[in-house]
């Protein structure tokens, strides 16, 4: 591959995932808006909010940590970007595979760990504690998962994953060859968002909003963009994985916002579990089911 | 063997830390706060701070005609203020033996169950939104809203009516009123399903709210709790139905009860007290348009009106549990001492500490809430 | 004399045309997207919920409601301030990062309302801090606060709403009331006068007699700033 | 006769033990000693040839006794471990011998004592790699034994109690490792590696099973595997600081050593998966393996308990050692790799960590994570080097312990093994767990009144700690350096070597490239922080300037969250803590008590541990002489 | 509540000396008894008579004889009746016994009074401050405290004179206050 084009991808990909990230944002205050029978926010709020936030005048900051944490969270997602593949751009995808990917995409976890860490705040503590325990939570379920895919596709390379998929047309497609691991999936996925009942980590009435208590600004900005990156990687992770990709960027939008929306309307019916039940829950069925899905796929 | 085996042994066990809830976070009914100690999630400590609400309303009672602390009383509680005002000019009539019309004790009524239909799903909207649930929260206060607009056409304003007044209430009801009054009501009750769907039957929901902020019968009455919290222990305890007031003996109207005296309990039975409120509220709109009369006694004139010297003790159930007020008259143009005893002054305090110990620190808000918990009337 | 004063308009002197473009643009977003602060200093809080929820829902106009005041925009003081939380509300201002705006909501923050006579409310929100809006009433009805953010998102598109730099600019005569109702050894963990001087904020009012009498008591607070090596100032004696 | 480079290495080191004996005392040892570790190195690295496939090297010395030939040798595996043991004895040598020896000697340290035990350990270590033969395997083995209880039991008090408890441990595996060889030497007639090989084909299966059950046990307990793990944590966690860290980062891999070396080179993996266990599906190898990954979860698990830095750390190391064992035991040609390259890996972060915890107990005087605090103000390299370390021991990009898991996950994943997969996954996430609320409880959130005015480590401290951050960041972005010599240590030992590249490894179903992948990663981080520090100056306030529910936080209050710190995970997992192995531990030892109490009146000893210590001894005297 | 069990209280009431019964209706009792009689009433009629349940504690402060009345209000559940004892200590000390033994809601009652009043409970097991922590004036609800006296020495109050009323004013329009009923002037400024 020629190394301009190269370039060109690895700049597209995270631009490209910022934007569609935006809309995810968008998608599910809309479709919270609904489900809680009002308007909900105009096209662009995503944009204006981190737009604010970024042209904030004085910006509070606890310290160097504080700042690397931020940079920390929103630079792990663009670097995972480059390596999750969308039509026609591959990006570094075969340099590093899935199990790369899904480390990377603990940098950011880290980052704003390591971030709030340094603003002192027990609630931000509390909930970071939280955060990682929830991760200890669903990210069982989900290895099993990812275990599961790439065994069966005989590599962890994404994009032979992904062409083994579309190879057949929709019967190939790993949500019919595996169905078992694809549930699995999508309730490891719902957990990895945070939202309800697995909510456990933002919870404004218990801890004030954990991780984001002491964030304003630039760094709740960060935040922000972070939480659009998160919105796509994860659902487009899960489209790879299950859905076969897209070969064209409109079935590939059109499966994305598809799979994000199930757990997003399924969250605003919820309130939010306490940790030991999250725990509890993630390691059951999900586990259950991923564990059953690879013994039929061995 | 327990996993203390594996502490180093050279670690002292009390590591708490200090934590402030509230004022300003979102798990505290209003401005108010408790400072707790905790040792990783479990609540050590918890101290009630009080007093950011205070406005000395006793004080500047004091300093006032007795017509126009009618103004000032449904400020001591926010959410639901009908019952400060009705029990106030209850004590006021009492004072000066005033007898108040029928047709006014019946829209009395009406206005009381409203407000408390009013302020129970606003504490249901406000129990969900502590465990997440915001649906419920966006839901409930809009509903409660169509309540305020029954509220704003007869009696004028949204939240404070200022519609009592010693002697009647202040205004007659406007055409066609019950009729809307009784739309609205079948509105709410095509609604209760929706609810109960999201909420009240919502496995999550139970799960979090069961077990949490226990009391038992006898803690509760030696605690001073009143109220659906009281009933949510067992005890069928309803001062509308023991201590009637207004018209209550003549109105039919069960008193729900619940026994496990948790979160889950106190909900439960304020959701089971909304269907008994527009139980009342049906009666109330089929008997009004029979009873006719005046809707106030007359008073003297108000801006010189010395009412005899006596102390009177009066007590409304209010949506929180058992508000009362102690007025005390030397026979001037203003009270000489007015006491309010809010329900909450107990909820909030004692009961809040007592429950928070050995809690953890993610069911503080939801005991607070399922307490209801009013601030306002704590610091009067 | 009329204590509402003239905030005075500070010309942005950027000539850049980009750069004219870029603040208009900043200052639309903010005006689009505000954040309230979650704290019910007083009974007007009962009618935030209702402006919040399905019947009027803010969110259509990029209003939503946040936990923490680093996070916020606008500190809605929602009636009587008590003395005791006017303390936190002026902590809680200072938090806050800039640009922000005070909206007193209800009669009581303008004059006291019908708390006039009480020992414990302070009467005149604006001697504490700046506010860029009032919304008079008891209490407002939701429309009517709705109305009152629409203003403000006005006031700050045209770039009129101040107030945030009013109290860096003027911070002696804020302070100094303060000192007047809280006592003089009054204090908040914010350094006000630093972060002035850090935002290129400071105006004729930042010092005077007020400011030097809190330098007096005020307790050594210097920022934890990260150090390599040795140069580690010695303990203070 | 002309010395080897090995007789010259051998010679060094012996110089070493000698200088601090007999100058320690007054001279300045800390300097002399490291410098001769330094030399030591550099003889070592004229023996590079060894790490890219060259020819053993022997020793010029070969003893007779009891008719059996002792000779030493070093071929690859040697050379690796060789470098490791002596890469950590320089920089912990070197970070002890400034102001930390000060300290030391100032609160009654004895540091002579110190340097020596150092010294012992290392050329003992050098011993034991070394050794030719299965007998010179044992006298290095015991040597290494004793030099380590010296370092351990040398601070005395909690620290005697826990060596004295190793060396019981240790004993007991010096008993296995005897019967076993006991056992080889009756079947094979020799000591010698050749005898041997050539004896394990024709052994019968209940022979081959009685072998790998008795050294897997002798040299797991060195190895702090599953069950015989208690002894390491408070062992190594009592050693002063530097010391360590050199424990920590290669004592316990001298069992990895001899189990690769006896297991998978003498017996070879394919005869130990032929040992099926009779009405299961699994045989020995998967035994093995199953025992890693408990090494690796309780282990990891019981660290995220601990309020003590020095003991969470110690106890991943035991932890972490699963990895290096379950890669072994998978034996292709990553897992091997990976297995190998942790044991690099894992030397570098964990020698650093506990350096950087050393500091913090330099400068504050305390290693109680509850009552640390914040010092990341006060200390930010020593952060740094902490952060490090601990992005290393969790395996994340972009430091050099990421690419040895990814190894170790794909064979189980080549290999098709799902539950070990999943169970390696949640060592790290456990180790993830627990690392966070070590950075966080020493060096995040609320800095403590008495800590308002600590400094940075100093530079001898300092230097030794950022080399190695700069080593674990560049093996982690260039892991072929040392791939290079863990492929021809696979080679040593008869394992297929991975097709490794500068950046990682390369494979048909999917490959890994470190240089790129950090490359992008340190891109976005890039992109983000233009992004961040685009948006408008900040300005730091002071920690008491924080949300706390719109109250003033003043500095007598203690607001940092540290002790139970997982306390929702606790909830749901607390309860399993039920300390089953301290529990048999304890068991034996009462049984032990028991008897020796019986036999009060022969030996009027009640102590079970000198009882035990005494017949070990005796025992291992009548087989020596 | 029926008559036989009013004709018990009362009878059961006379065992306390000194001790006045007024039946002000069916349900309410004013009790009247000197101040050391009020231990032994309670515990009479919580322990006897199931008047279990301490709805408030009132303090009223008559500074012109110089006393301090305290009203107990007790509930029970069984007879529905509800016992209001008033008894009258000395404004100076102003000391009196808690009744937190016999009744747990008495500590966040004479709590109240004790920063209100002044009132020192002996016995109760909470005496800090809880809503007037900050406050440093004497305690606010005793008569002699006079609050306007205090808001015009500590706030100021909203001078409101805008253009639009002075041109009224001007035209002999407004309202116009009489300087000796604005009670809230700015001469302090």
């Amino acid at each position: 591959m020629a190394p301009l084009e190269l370039i060109i991808e690895l700049v597209l990909m995270p631009l490209v995932a910022f934007i569609v990230g935006l809309m995810m944002v968008l998608m599910m205050r809309r479709i919270a808006a609904k489900l809680q029978r009002r308007v909900g926010p105009p096209f662009f709020q995503p944009l204006y909010d981190i737009v604010k936030l970024h042209g904030k005048r004085t910006q509070v900051s606890h310290g160097m940590i504080h700042d690397i944490g931020i940079v920390m969270a929103m630079g792990g997602y663009i670097a995972a970007e480059t390596l999750l593949p969308v039509p026609g751009m591959n990006g570094i995808a075969e340099k590093g595979g899935i199990i790369t990917l899904l480390y990377l995409m603990m940098i950011p976890s880290l980052g704003l760990a390591l971030g709030v860490g340094q603003c002192a705040n027990p609630n931000g503590s509390i909930g970071i504690a939280r955060a990682l325990t929830a991760m200890l939570a669903y990210d069982i379920p989900l290895v099993i998962v990812v275990f599961g895919v790439a065994y069966a596709a005989g590599t962890t390379n994404l994009v032979e994953i992904i062409a083994t998929q579309q190879a057949g047309g929709f019967e190939t497609w790993g949500a019919v060859q595996m169905p078992l691991l694809a549930i699995a999936g999508l309730i490891a996925m719902h957990a990895s968002l945070g939202k309800q009942p697995f909510e456990i980590y933002i919870a404004p009435a218990e801890i004030a909003t954990g991780p984001m208590v002491e964030m304003g600004g630039k760094y709740l900005g960060g935040l922000f963009v972070m939480q659009s990156f998160q919105l796509y990687t994860t659902s487009v992770l899960y489209v790879s994985l299950f859905l076969g990709g897209g070969t064209t960027w409109f079935d590939f939008l059109l499966k994305s916002f598809l799979v994000l929306a199930i757990p997003v309307s399924i969250a605003y019916l919820f309130p939010r579990y306490r940790t030991e039940d999250l725990l509890r829950l993630m390691w059951k069925w999900p586990v259950m089911l991923g564990l059953i899905g690879i013994a039929f796929v061995m | 063997m327990r996993p203390e085996n594996y502490e180093a042994q050279r670690q002292p066990p009390s590591n708490e830390f200090e934590l402030n809830f509230g004022p300003n976070h979102p798990g505290i009914e209003g401005n108010y706060a408790l400072k707790l100690k905790l040792h990783g999630d479990q609540v050590v400590e918890a101290k009630a701070d009080g007093g950011y609400l205070h406005r000395g309303f006793e004080k500047l009672m004091e300093q006032r005609l007795w017509i126009q602390n009618i103004a000032l009383v449904p400020r001591i509680c926010v959410p639901d203020p009908s019952p400060m005002e009705l029990c106030y000019s209850m004590a006021v009539e009492q004072l000066c033996g005033l007898e108040v019309p029928e047709r006014a004790q019946w829209i009395r009524v009406m206005q009381l169950e409203l407000s408390r239909i009013a302020a129970h799903l606003f504490t249901f909207g406000g129990h969900a939104a502590t465990t997440g649930m915001y649906s419920t929260m966006y839901w409930g206060v809009a509903d409660r809203d169509l309540l305020l607009d029954l509220f704003e056409e007869f009696t004028g304003g949204r939240v404070y009516s200022i519609y009592n007044i010693p002697g009647g209430v202040r205004r007659e009801l406007p055409d066609g009123f019950l009729q809307r009054v009784s739309e609205t009501l079948d509105y709410l009750e095509s609604r209760l399903p929706d609810y109960d769907n999201l909420f009240f039957k919502n496995q999550v929901f139970v799960r979090r709210a069961k077990g949490v902020g226990v009391m038992s019968q006898e803690q509760a009455l030696a605690w001073g709790v009143t109220g659906p919290n009281l009933r949510a222990t067992g005890l069928a305890f309803d001062v509308r139905r023991d201590d009637p007031y207004l018209v209550y003996d003549q109105l039919e109207f069960e008193i729900p009860t619940e026994e496990s005296g948790d979160a889950w309990a106190r909900t439960l039975v304020r959701r089971l007290e909304l269907v008994q409120s527009i139980r009342i509220l049906r009666q109330v709109v089929e008997a009004l348009p029979d009873i006719r009369g005046p809707i106030r006694a007359p008073i003297p004139n108000p801006l010189a009106w010395n009412v005899p010297a006596g102390e009177v003790y009066t007590r409304v159930e209010s949506s929180k549990g058992e508000t009362c007020y102690f007025v005390v008259s030397n026979g001037g143009p203003k009270p000489y001492r007015v006491h309010v005893r809010g329900p909450s002054s107990m909820h909030a305090v004692q009961v809040l500490e007592k429950m928070s110990v050995g809690s953890r620190i993610e069911d503080i808000a939801q005991t607070m809430f399922s307490l209801d918990a009013c601030p306002p009337e704590v610091d009067r | 004399m009329s204590s509402i004063k003239q905030i005075p308009v500070i010309e942005e002197k950027r000539t850049n045309p980009l750069a004219r473009v870029f603040d208009e643009l900043v200052r639309f977003c903010r005006s689009r997207s505000l954040f309230l602060l979650h704290y019910c200093t007083g009974c007007g809080a009962i009618e935030l919920p209702p402006a919040m929820t399905s019947r009027f829902d803010m969110e259509r106009l990029g209003i939503q409601p946040m936990v923490s005041p680093r996070q916020a925009d606008i500190l809605l003081i929602t009636g009587y301030v008590s003395i005791k939380t006017l303390k936190r509300v002026i902590l809680t201002y200072e938090q806050m990062g800039s640009p922000k705006y005070v909206i007193g909501i209800c009669s009581c923050t303008v004059n006291g309302g019908m708390y006039w006579q009480s020992y414990a409310t302070a009467k005149k929100l604006d001697e504490y801090m700046p506010v860029d809006l009032y919304i008079a009433g008891c209490m407002p009805r939701p429309e009517a606060v709705i109305e009152g953010l629409q203003q403000l998102m006005q006031r700050i598109k045209t770039g009129e709403a101040k107030g945030w730099e009013d109290y860096y600019r003027n911070y002696d005569y804020y302070l100094g009331n303060q000192q007047k109702l809280f006592g003089n050894d009054w204090q908040t963990p914010t350094d006000v006068i630093t972060e002035a001087k850090h935002y290129d904020l400071l105006g004729e009012g930042t010092l005077g007699e007020h400011t030097a009498l809190l330098e007096q008591h005020q307790q050594p607070l210097e920022a934890l700033e990260m150090r390599l090596g040795h140069q580690v100032k010695e303990p203070a004696e | 006769m002309t010395l080897t480079l090995l007789d010259e290495l051998l010679l060094f080191s012996g110089v070493t033990v000698l200088v601090a004996l007999f100058l320690g005392r007054r001279l300045p040892a800390g300097w002399m000693v490291t410098i001769l570790y330094g030399i030591q190195l550099l003889s070592l690295l004229k023996m590079a040839p060894l790490g890219y496939g060259g020819d053993p090297i022997p020793s010029t010395l070969i003893l007779e006794v009891m008719g059996q030939t002792l000779s030493w040798r070093f071929d690859a595996l040697s050379w690796y471990f060789a470098l490791i043991t002596l890469g950590s004895a320089l920089l912990s040598s070197w970070y002890a011998c400034g102001e930390w020896e000060q300290r030391f000697r100032q609160a009654g340290g004895n540091v002579w004592l110190f340097h020596l035990a150092m010294a012992l350990n290392v050329f003992s270590m050098l011993i034991l790699l070394a050794s030719g033969d299965l007998l010179s395997l044992f006298i290095g083995w015991e040597l290494v034994s004793w030099a380590g209880f010296l370092l351990m039991a040398m601070a005395g008090g909690v620290a005697t109690r826990a060596a004295m408890r190793y060396i019981t441990y240790a004993m007991v595996g010096a008993m296995a490792i005897f019967g076993g060889i006991a056992l080889v030497y009756v079947s094979a007639g020799s000591l010698q590696y050749d005898a041997i090989l050539t004896a394990v084909s024709q052994m019968g299966t209940p022979h081959l099973w009685m072998l790998v059950i008795l050294f897997s046990a002798g040299f797991g307990i060195k190895m702090g595997l599953m069950p015989f793990h208690l002894w390491q944590a408070p062992a190594y966690a009592e050693t002063p600081g530097p010391g360590s860290a050199f424990l920590g980062a290669i004592s316990s891999r001298m069992g990895l050593f001899a189990i690769l070396l006896v297991l998978v080179k003498l017996f070879g993996i394919v005869n130990i998966e032929s040992l099926k266990i009779p009405f299961t599906l699994i045989d020995a190898r998967d035994l093995l393996a199953w025992i890693a990954v408990f090494t690796i979860i309780f282990p990891t698990f019981t660290a995220m308990k601990q309020n003590d830095a020095r003991e969470l750390l110690a106890w991943h190391g035991i932890g972490q050692g699963g990895y290096m064992l379950l890669g072994l035991v998978v034996a292709d040609a990553m897992g091997a790799a990976g297995g190998l390259l942790h044991v690099f890996n894992h030397a570098t972060y964990q020698a650093a960590l506990f350096m950087a915890v050393t500091a913090v107990i330099h400068r504050t005087g305390t290693s109680d994570l509850n009552k640390l605090g914040g010092l990341v103000v006060r200390m930010p390299l020593s952060f740094m080097v902490l952060l490090v370390g601990i992005i290393g021991l969790a395996g994340l990009p972009p430091m050099n312990g990421f690419v040895s898991k990814w190894l170790v996950y794909r064979s189980l994943l080549n290999e098709g093994m799902p539950l070990l997969f999943v169970a390696a996954v949640i060592g790290t996430l456990g180790t993830i767990l627990s690392v966070y609320k070590l950075i966080h409880n020493i060096f995040l959130g609320q800095l403590r009144v008495e800590h308002e005015h600590i400094k940075e480590a100093p530079w001898s401290m300092m230097i030794p700690m950022l080399i190695l951050a700069a080593i674990i960041f560049i093996t982690g972005l260039l892991p072929g350096i040392p791939l290079a010599w863990v492929a021809s240590v696979q080679e040593a030992v008869g394992l297929s070597v991975p097709n490794y590249t500068l950046g990682g490894v390369e494979s048909a179903s999917g490959s890994l490239d470190m240089i790129w992948v950090i490359g992008v990663l340190f891109a976005g981080f890039g992109i983000g922080a233009l992004v961040f520090y685009s948006a408008g100056k900040s300005k730091r306030v002071h920690q008491l300037d924080n949300y706390a529910g719109g109250h003033f936080l003043t500095a007598d209050i203690r607001y940092q969250y540290s002790d139970n710190f997982y306390a929702g995970l606790m909830h749901l997992i607390g309860g399993w803590y039920r300390g089953s192995f301290l529990w048999l531990e304890k068991s034996v030892k009462s049984l032990v008590e028991f008897l020796s109490l019986g036999m009060q009146g022969i030996y009027r000893r009640a102590n079970a541990e000198f009882y035990l210590l005494s017949t070990a001894l005796f025992v291992i005297a009548w087989v020596v002489i | 509540m029926s008559k036989e069990i009013a004709h018990w209280l009362d009878n059961l009431l006379e065992e306390i000396e000194g001790i006045k019964v007024r039946r002000k209706s069916s349900r309410r009792v004013r009790v009247d008894v000197p101040a050391d009689a009020l231990p032994a009433l309670l515990e009479l009629l919580q322990g006897r008579a199931g008047y279990i349940h301490l709805s408030a504690i009132s303090c009223v402060d008559w500074i012109e004889e110089e006393e301090f009345e305290l009203v107990y209000h007790v509930w029970s559940y069984e007879s529905h009746s509800l016992v209001s004892a008033h008894i009258r200590i000395a404004r100076d000390p102003g000391v009196y016994l808690s009744v937190y033994d016999l009744y747990q809601p008495a500590a966040f009652f004479e709590r109240d009074i004790h920063e209100m009043y002044g009132i020192h409970f002996e016995g109760s097991p909470n005496m800090e401050k809880f809503i007037l922590t900050e406050w440093n004036g004497p305690p606010p609800m005793r008569k002699e405290f006079d609050s306007e006296a205090y808001i015009n020495e500590h706030l100021s109050w909203q001078n409101y004179n805008p253009e639009w009323l002075q041109e009224l004013i001007a035209e002999g329009g407004g309202i116009i206050i009489p300087p000796e009923e604005q009670r809230f002037s700015q001469k302090k400024k």
